[in-house]
């Protein structure tokens, strides 16, 4: 299946067969120069430990569909571990659904998604979550009745018993939960949400962490230490991140390769070099 | 000083309370609004600014304090329904778009003009209404989406039908809950002229965290935090503020 | 941009008029059949065809009135059924009066009921109901005020959802529980029964069944328009903005309390038309027209039509109510396993409705493995 | 097709009253199938038509008009409750139709084309209190009823009747519940309360339908015995004392024309068919099932006799139809469409039958217009020719109502 | 003095076997008189037999009140039946072999009944047994048969037990209140010992002193009223409270397992009454098997079928689950539609299997009966009921508070999709929580067989309160789900007494719509935002 055209000479390199290759960046200790210091304690390693693969998730032409409507046309993606790989792009062009597609939430009608290897294609979302796919959702979707440490809790579920507790680093990158442990979760601010959106998903220690726009509606302060924390997380490198965002600063501080997509379709991509500001802006503007 | 303010304010909050199962959302917030301003107001997640705007529209009752509108009415006494028709106008944090409805159907439901089900019942359509509608969705660009039913819009295409509902509403006080969130810098500098050019004849209250946007809006900042009023001012006044840049906007 | 159409036309839709044009097409025949044909004819519609058809016209009538509020305003009403049985109690009323001294007793005033229970004169309610313009009235008021009380009251206080649908059917039974007492006056459990005649002509007879069944007919097509005048004006509009998002229509200035009473009085209203008309071609009205479980079962004729269509609630109450009578003829030891599976069946395949079987698409669908539509953090909130 | 005579059925199946009314669908069944073996009438076969009204009274109704105009049936037996009964009386009386109607009611009713098998409040209610005060010496009355009218109408007469047997109102006390009432405990203890002053007390029971298992639960929890205070029903029969643990109720009383206690061979014949029927020996007998034998073979009886099943003639052939009934006698239909009965008092005993107490010396003709109520005691019944009346004022000498309709006819 | 006793009835014997012939005759005689038809004759017949001190006079009563009495009409000889089925002549207690012929019972009603009550009473108000003393007492208490009297002090003389013999002073003072001839000063002592008894039977016999006695009578007897009246008022409340919270824990046992799938899951369950109805048929059938195999477990048939009938109900549940509920979610107002099929469908179902009528369900020994705790009656079946009630629901909250699956059950009912984005194997929870509220409304069905008919109309009964008992508290509050089912349980009970049952019922409905305005989301409604919105 032929990969779009606009991904060649961008970044991306067909490996004929539906695969592809992506030019890894070398910036890794740029980035971190470019973001305040930040000290983070031990983050216990993730289920599956050793795991340490590169090209984890690979997203190969795939189609997706609203009833009669297609929202992806042959989009084709991969993210790797200890990599943070951003979606851009302006409203309605498909990044949320791209995102469903890999998590299951929706179903692709052509294409190819695995992760290592393994064919998510027919697997539930929870299946997928098991396999160590992590979602911050657009809309955070907190479950509102459920208390803080509840809704972090849920995230027990693709665990070993003895793994089911809370990662304390979790509390360190966003003290407010710890505040607000009790609460109902439906009762929070809209950015205190994100802020748990996100400790939730990372108390399923992803192997594969996806973020829909992580920073909306968060108070700058918080969006610095998130991205820190992404930083971080990266670093580690037990995981891959797949981040959607529209606050280009902070894509491009984080990002190791991006893809910009337009009426769902993938029409720039690259490594953060490539990342030509003005040129991907320009896709990003009206 | 409160007797001018209170004649001259079009909004005007003095010491209101709210407090959630004994949580303090708001804390003795007082803030008062001139006619034809524009504020911003921003602070940390949690600061109580859509508290605020819930108790300015009704929707939370506050424990106590006042807040007057046009300097005579008491808004605290009043339903969501009323105030809306005094002429309060609000968009939501999250977008709330009558699902069901075509983006069409939902402005024509937000465009100024009776409530009353009678009128609804049997007002005549007019063609004006029709040509207005147009005009607001093509302003925020959703024009091509006319017909599709508002459940189909991606997260930020609700974002804008949100705001070109409350264009369409066209109210005396705008409450406008993080317009730019989830848009792209283009957008969100889009957005900002589009407020500035409504803020010459309206009064408009806006909350944002998206710093470069409230710099674009270039009016008087408010600062929340836990409740109440932590400092106020020009933004570049707020962002030299050392509890500001503490408890906000970071280092 | 939509083509601008005249008032008419966009009132009454496609399936609008395929609908009006059966039902009109159905009674001329129905009743040309029954009238000039001879009983022998293979084309003859028997009598009591006829009156059977009026019930399920009736029933058509009661649907069209439930889907005006649930399937509009997400008032999932279960104690229509109490609305149907006033109306259909005050026509009930004003036929026992009509029987005066024909009564077993022969006592020209009281009801047969009351006088073997030593009544000795007629309670205040029961003035009036001689009159067949005052039981008309009636028959349209009673509903009419109790909707526009429980309704004032219950959207007043903003009750919402499912506990708008259990104090409705808290209505119903506490009106089942006060009628079922012989004490209250109105026949007690045997209710109202062994009518003469309507407005002077025998309401056994062949023409006067044909009479009930034209004019349930006619009621149903004027009640559809009624409903449909009130969707698809800017007040429909303003309807399923509420249905989806109450308090997002607050906001806008609109009064949902008021919008939402208003349809509730005018659906009660037709109710108790369906309920009135109902009465004397069934030939008794007792308390059980007032059990919860009828007025569900208005709700599931709803439902299995396709809500918030109209038509299809029409058609659902005629095709259940249809099964139902072919049924316990036909299968009357199992029929309940038919009829259940028909429901589950519905649900199933069916999600939109008989009527959704016949409709293109014109929408996304929804719900596959819940990927669409929000979440709903209140369980049942419609 | 014209070889056969068709029989209508309609009972319901299903619904509320599925629980009374399904055994007289297999009684009628039953019947129809003994009576075909026997040759079936008029030398044709008998076909049973069954419907099932599903406890719903207007499609009782419905159900009635289909079987007489669509089945054209030449008689009906079924409805059970006095609504379902009022609900098709209209239909019987326009079409013309015969219904035979099994069970015990409130009377105050009398059509031309109904014929009542079952007991008037005569047949049941004051055989059973005269036996209680003459046997046990009762002074005080509790009546407690479902609110409805047979009820109402039962404890109407009741009270008219005790009053006038000198019986004090402070020594009387009604009581009525909703149907399907379960919750007994406070009523019970008020019983257990009024039955504490002194005097001998009993419950007279009109309770009815499916609350009657859980009040004798309660009475048997708060151990009310049969010898403190006894409780006689007249709608708790052998089938709803099948669903009940009899033993800590022995003694409680039931008024009935026929229980299947009942010692004569007829009876024994009839159980015996009936559990081969249902191949079932658990099965019990009834009075409704009772009723409906001697409706059955009375309508035989009356179409053999008219030699047509046409319904005006039936009608009139089947007033003096005297058949056997179950309890070792015969019975006989009255020219006010009801039937003569003996009156059975039976007390519960521990394996669920009736232990016969009491039994009238002489048959009971059921009485349709009470005595004991202001409205009905002048009038009578007599659909003979040439009175031809439902409803004959003896004191005005008018033929009321449905008289007076058919003479304007 | 129990040896005492003992050497009376030895002199007794001894007396009898000197003088038995001619007594043999006597008694031949009196006991002739229960060979009759009528049953005043009977009744005479029975005082002459427990006055005529026949040895077997005991033996001969007990075997009339047991139907094991029978006579033979040529001769008027009287046999009775042992439990093993031998005869003996009733005269003489000697086995009579071979069996007579042409016997036929010596017939019996409640007025029979009673005499044999109280001659046995009286009887045995020397047996070695206190509980039967103090039952011979009880007999004579109600019989107040002043012929007992000599009988009567010489009991209380010789009484050892205290119990006992307060019994035995109350059935004498019993005697002297009503009989004739008694002196006045007896009778006032009397008045007290009746007055202690403090319950409804003493306060009536003391109003008919009260209305004839002597002045000083009189006053004697109005005191003791007064003081029974406030004892009974305050033990009438405390009754009424009780009543109510039974009724109450009725209502919460229905209900239970629809604030589950109802309450919790958001699924219009129309068929959780037939879910109760299907536990109830367990019971049945688990009584069935008791009752033709295992007769001597009969005890034991609950215990065993409340697990059967949580896995028999949970299982049609997940079935119901997997086969059809499954589709719906996310449309939750088709499940009412489905579920209401469904319900049709299985109501019937067990009709065809199980037939249309009632079927008996027995109440094992630890569930019937009545005790009285200082005037308050509390009939076992009732106690049980609401400690089972109190401690099913206890076990759920357990469950949905502190197990992972719990949590997981209430993740997905408030947001499936990301529930299952979070790793939850939604298919499951759903199939378990609906099985789980099946479950429990199984077990439910258990305990409602103990009270209510088991027919196919059974769920149809408890379905509509069990809706208005989850809405009353609270959609998705376990808790507003036991205070509600409470509550109204109460509150019913509170109004029947004024309003009668039928009013009663219509003004709880009533108070019910009108509180539903002053808090539109139940007692315990949810709170914040995400609900308000
Ligand atoms: N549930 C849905 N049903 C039908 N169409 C949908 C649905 N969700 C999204 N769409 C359409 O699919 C397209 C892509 O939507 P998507 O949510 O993926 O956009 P996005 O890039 O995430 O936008 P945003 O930045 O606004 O979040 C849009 O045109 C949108 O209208
Ligand atoms: N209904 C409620 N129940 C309980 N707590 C509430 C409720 N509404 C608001 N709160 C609390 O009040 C505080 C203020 O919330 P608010 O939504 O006003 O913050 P905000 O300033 O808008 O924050 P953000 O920028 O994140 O949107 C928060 O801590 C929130 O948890
Ligand atoms: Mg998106
Ligand atoms: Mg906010």
């Amino acid at each position: 299946m032929p990969l779009p055209l606009a991904g060649r000479g961008r970044g991306w390199e067909p490996l004929g067969n539906g695969r592809i290759k992506i030019n890894l960046p070398s910036f890794v200790a740029e980035s971190v120069h470019r973001l305040p210091s930040f000290t983070p304690t031990p983050y216990p390693s993730p289920q599956g430990g050793g795991a340490k693969a590169l090209a984890m998730l690979t997203v190969d032409a795939i189609d997706l569909h609203y009833g009669a409507a297609q929202a992806l046309r042959g989009v084709s993606l991969a993210a790797e571990t200890g990599k943070v790989t951003c979606v851009l792009g302006r409203n309605g062009v498909g990044k949320t659904s791209l995102l469903r597609a890999i998590v299951g939430q929706q179903p692709i009608s052509h294409g190819a998604i695995s992760l290592d290897g393994q064919d998510l294609k027919r697997l539930p979302p929870y299946e997928r979550a098991r396999r160590g796919i992590a979602f911050v959702p657009q809309g955070r979707e907190i479950f509102p009745l459920l208390s803080v440490r509840e809704n972090l809790e849920t995230g027990f579920a693709p665990l070993k018993r003895r793994d089911q507790s809370i990662p304390e680093d979790i509390f360190n990158l966003f003290p407010v939960l710890k505040d607000m442990l009790h609460r109902r979760g439906g009762d929070l601010s809209g950015g205190q949400q994100q802020q748990l959106a996100i400790g939730r998903a990372l108390v399923t220690r992803p192997r594969l962490l996806v973020l829909d726009e992580p920073t909306e509606g968060i108070q700058p302060s918080v969006i610095k230490d998130i991205g820190r924390a992404i930083d971080y997380l990266r670093n580690k490198g037990d995981m891959a991140i797949l981040l959607v965002e529209q606050y280009f600063e902070f894509a491009r501080d984080l990002c190791d390769s991006f893809a910009v997509m337009e009426r769902g379709q993938v029409v720039l991509a690259g490594t953060r070099a490539e990342m030509v500001d003005a040129e991907v802006r320009r896709k990003l503007s009206v | 000083m409160l007797n001018t303010t209170l004649t001259s304010a079009l909004l005007y909050l003095d010491g209101v309370n709210v407090t959630f199962d004994g949580f303090r959302a708001l804390n003795n917030l007082s803030l008062a609004l001139a006619p034809n301003e524009m504020r911003a107001i921003i602070g940390p997640n949690g600061a109580g600014k859509t508290t605020m705007m819930d108790v300015i529209t009704g929707k939370t009752r506050p424990d106590e304090g006042d807040v007057m509108f046009g300097g005579t009415v008491d808004l605290t006494k009043l339903d969501e329904a009323a105030i809306a028709e005094l002429g309060i106008g609000r968009k939501f944090q999250k977008p709330t778009v009558f699902e069901s409805h075509t983006v069409a159907d939902n402005i024509r439901l937000a465009l100024k003009g009776e409530r009353g089900p009678w009128s609804a019942l049997f007002g005549a359509r007019n063609h004006i209404a029709d040509e207005n509608i147009d005009k607001v969705l093509e302003k925020v660009r959703l024009i091509e989406h006319r017909e599709r039913p508002a459940a189909d819009l991606s997260h930020g295409q609700k974002q804008w039908l949100e705001i070109a509902m409350l264009l369409a509403q066209d109210p005396k006080l705008l409450l406008v809950d993080e317009p730019v969130a989830g848009m792209t810098d283009a957008e969100t500098e889009e957005t900002a002229r589009l407020l500035r050019e409504i803020a010459q004849d309206h009064t408009v209250i806006v909350v944002e965290h998206d710093m470069a946007f409230v710099r674009d809006l270039d009016c008087k900042v408010t600062v929340l935090h836990e409740g109440s009023v932590l400092a106020e001012g020009s933004i570049d006044t707020v962002s030299a503020n050392e509890r500001v840049i503490e408890v906000y906007l970071g280092r | 941009m939509m083509t601008r159409q005249p008032f008419i036309l966009t009132l009454i839709d496609g399936k609008g008029r395929i609908f009006l044009g059966i039902l009109v097409a159905v009674t001329v025949l129905v009743a040309a059949s029954n009238l000039m044909l001879p009983p022998t004819s293979a084309l003859h519609v028997p009598t009591y065809a006829v009156s059977l058809m009026g019930k399920y016209l009736c029933y058509a009538l009661l649907a069209v009135a439930l889907d005006l509020v649930w399937g509009y305003c997400g008032i999932l009403s279960l104690g229509h059924g109490a609305f149907f049985a006033l109306g259909g109690y005050a026509m009930g009323m004003y036929l026992m009066r009509q029987i005066g001294t024909r009564g077993v007793y022969g006592n020209p005033v009281l009801p047969d009921f009351m006088v073997f229970l030593n009544w000795q004169e007629l309670p205040w309610y029961w003035y009036g109901f001689s009159s067949f313009p005052f039981a008309m009235l009636m028959v349209v008021l009673v509903p009419g005020l109790l909707a526009f009380v429980f309704g004032w009251l219950a959207f007043r206080s903003r009750v919402t959802g499912v506990y708008l649908s259990i104090i409705t059917q808290a209505m119903t039974f506490a009106l089942l529980l006060a009628f079922f007492r012989n004490d209250m006056g109105f026949g007690g459990n045997n209710g109202l029964t062994d009518f003469k005649d309507l407005l002077g002509f025998n309401i056994q007879a062949q023409g006067m069944r044909v009479t009930l069944f034209s004019v349930s007919a006619l009621a149903l097509a004027l009640g559809y328009l009624v409903a449909r005048v009130m969707v698809t004006s800017t007040y429909g509009k303003v309807l399923i903005a509420i249905r989806d998002a109450e308090s997002r229509a607050r906001f806008l200035g609109y009064r949902v309390e008021h919008y939402k009473l208003l349809a509730f009085t005018v659906s009660a209203m037709m109710a108790g038309i369906a309920g009135a008309l109902y009465v004397p071609q069934v030939g008794i009205i007792n308390p059980q027209e007032f059990a919860p479980a009828n007025s569900i079962e208005a709700v599931i004729w709803v439902a299995v039509g396709g809500r918030g269509t109209l038509v299809g609630a029409a058609l659902g109450a005629v095709v259940v109510n249809f099964a139902k009578t072919w049924l316990t003829g036909a299968l009357p030891e199992i029929w309940l396993f038919a009829l259940g599976a028909l429901f589950v069946v519905v649900t199933l395949y069916m999600p939109k409705g008989i009527l959704g079987l016949f409709q293109t698409f014109t929408r996304r669908r929804r719900a596959d493995d819940g990927v669409a539509g929000t979440p709903v953090p209140q369980p049942a909130a419609e | 097709a014209d070889d056969t005579i068709k029989v209508g059925v309609l009972h319901s199946l299903s619904g509320t009253m599925a629980i009374s009314e399904t055994t007289l669908k297999d009684v009628m069944l039953m019947l129809i199938e003994e009576q075909n073996k026997k040759g079936g009438v008029l030398g044709k076969k008998l076909e049973a038509v069954v419907v099932d009204p599903a406890s719903n009274w207007p499609l009782f109704a419905e159900k009635a008009r289909e079987l007489l105009t669509k089945d054209k049936v030449a008689a009906v037996f079924g409805a059970w409750t006095s609504v379902s009964r009022k609900s098709v009386l209209p239909v019987f009386e326009e079409l013309n139709g015969i219904l035979f109607y099994p069970v015990q009611y409130e009377g105050e009713e009398s059509s031309r084309n109904i014929f009542y098998t079952g007991a008037a409040p005569n047949q049941q209610a004051i055989p059973a209190v005269d036996y209680l005060m003459e046997n046990e010496g009762v002074q005080r009355w509790v009546l407690a009823g479902t609110d409805y009218v047979y009820p109402r109408t039962t404890n109407k007469i009741l009270e008219a009747y005790l009053q006038q047997k000198g019986v004090k109102a402070e020594d009387i006390m009604i009581n009525y519940t909703p149907f399907g009432h379960s919750d007994w405990q406070t009523i019970v203890a008020d019983i257990k309360k009024f039955g504490s002053a002194g005097k001998k007390t009993a419950v007279v029971s009109t309770i009815n339908g499916d609350a009657n298992v859980p009040f004798y639960k309660e009475l048997a929890n708060q151990g009310i015995k049969a010898t403190d205070i006894p409780v006689v029903a007249f709608s708790v029969g052998e089938e709803e004392l099948a669903g009940i643990d009899t033993k800590p109720l022995v003694g409680h009383l039931a008024a009935w024309n026929y229980f299947q206690s009942v010692d004569v061979p007829e009876n024994a014949a009839f159980i015996k068919a009936w559990k081969a029927f249902t191949k079932n020996d658990k099965r019990v007998s009834n009075d409704p099932m009772e009723a409906h034998y001697i409706g059955f073979n009375m309508w035989v009886k009356a179409v053999e006799k008219a030699g047509t099943t046409d319904p005006d003639k039936v009608i009139d052939a089947l007033i003096g139809v005297s058949v056997p009934n179950l309890s070792g006698g015969s019975s006989a239909m009255m020219p006010n469409h009801h039937i003569t009965k003996p009156v059975l008092i039976g007390e519960i005993q521990d394996n669920g039958q009736f232990n016969i107490v009491s039994q009238t010396p002489g048959l009971v003709v059921g009485d349709e217009w009470s005595d004991y109520l202001e409205g009905s005691k002048d009038l009578i019944s007599d659909w003979r020719a040439p009175l031809s009346c439902g409803n004959f004022n003896v004191k005005t000498g008018k033929c009321g109502g449905q008289g007076a309709q058919a003479a304007a006819k | 003095m129990s040896s005492m006793i003992r050497l009376l009835s030895l002199l007794g014997i001894l007396v009898a076997a000197v003088v038995q012939p001619a007594l043999a005759q006597d008694a031949k005689a009196t006991f002739a008189t229960l060979a009759t038809d009528n049953y005043a004759d009977i009744e005479k017949g029975i005082g002459a037999i427990a006055e005529s001190g026949a040895p077997t006079a005991e033996a001969v009563l007990n075997a009339l009140g047991d139907n094991r009495l029978l006579y033979r009409p040529s001769d008027k000889a009287l046999f009775y039946k042992d439990a093993s089925g031998a005869f003996h002549d009733a005269a003489t207690g000697a086995v009579v072999t071979p069996a007579p012929t042409g016997l036929k019972p010596v017939r019996l009603n409640n007025r029979v009944r009673r005499a044999v009550e109280a001659a046995v009473g009286t009887l045995t108000l020397m047996s070695p047994e206190a509980a039967k003393r103090r039952q011979a007492a009880e007999a004579v208490f109600r019989s107040r048969d002043a012929a007992t009297l000599p009988a009567l002090a010489k009991a209380i003389a010789a009484e050892r037990d205290d119990g006992v013999k307060q019994a035995l002073r109350q059935a004498q003072a019993a005697i002297f209140l009503t009989a004739d001839g008694i002196a006045d000063s007896d009778r006032i002592a009397a008045v007290d010992i009746v007055a202690a008894r403090g319950d409804q039977d003493a306060r009536s016999m003391l109003i008919q002193v009260a209305g004839r006695g002597s002045p000083v009578l009189k006053l004697a007897a109005e005191t003791a009223i007064e003081a029974i009246d406030r004892r009974l008022a305050i033990a009438a409340t405390v009754q009424n409270i009780w009543y109510g919270l039974s009724l109450g824990s009725v209502l919460l046992l229905a209900a239970i397992g629809l604030a589950i799938t109802f309450g919790v899951m958001g699924i219009i369950n129309m068929a959780h009454g037939e879910m109760v109805m299907i536990g109830a048929y367990t019971t049945f059938v688990v009584q069935e098997i008791c009752r033709t195999r295992f007769p001597g477990l009969f005890d034991w048939s609950l215990p065993v079928a409340l697990p059967l009938a949580f896995l028999v109900a949970g299982g049609v549940g997940a079935l119901i689950e997997r086969l059809v509920i499954r589709h719906l979610y996310g449309r939750p107002l088709e499940t009412l539609l489905a579920t209401w099929g469904i319900s049709l469908i299985l109501q019937q179902a067990v009709r065809s299997i199980f037939g249309p009528t009632n079927r008996e369900v027995g109440a094992p020994s630890y569930m019937s009966g009545a005790f009285d705790v200082m005037g308050v009656t509390i009939t076992y079946g009732r106690l049980w009921i609401v400690i089972f009630s109190l401690f099913v629901f206890l076990g759920l909250i357990a469950v949905l508070k502190l197990t992972p699956f719990g949590l997981r059950m209430r993740a997905v009912t408030q947001n499936r999709r990301m529930a299952s984005a979070m790793g939850i194997r939604t298919p499951r929870v759903d199939m378990l929580a609906f099985a789980l509220g099946s479950g429990i409304a199984g077990i439910a069905g258990v305990a409602l067989s103990q009270i209510d008919n088991v027919s196919p109309n059974l769920g149809q009964s408890y379905i509509i309160d069990s809706f208005m008992v989850v809405v009353f508290g609270g959609v998705g509050n376990l808790w507003g789900t036991f205070v509600s089912a409470l509550t109204l349980g109460v509150a019913n009970k509170f109004l029947e007494p004024y309003a009668g049952a039928v009013l009663g019922k219509i003004l709880l409905l009533v108070f019910l719509i009108l509180f539903i305005q002053k808090r539109p989301r139940g007692l315990f409604a949810l709170k914040g935002r995400s609900v308000e919105a």
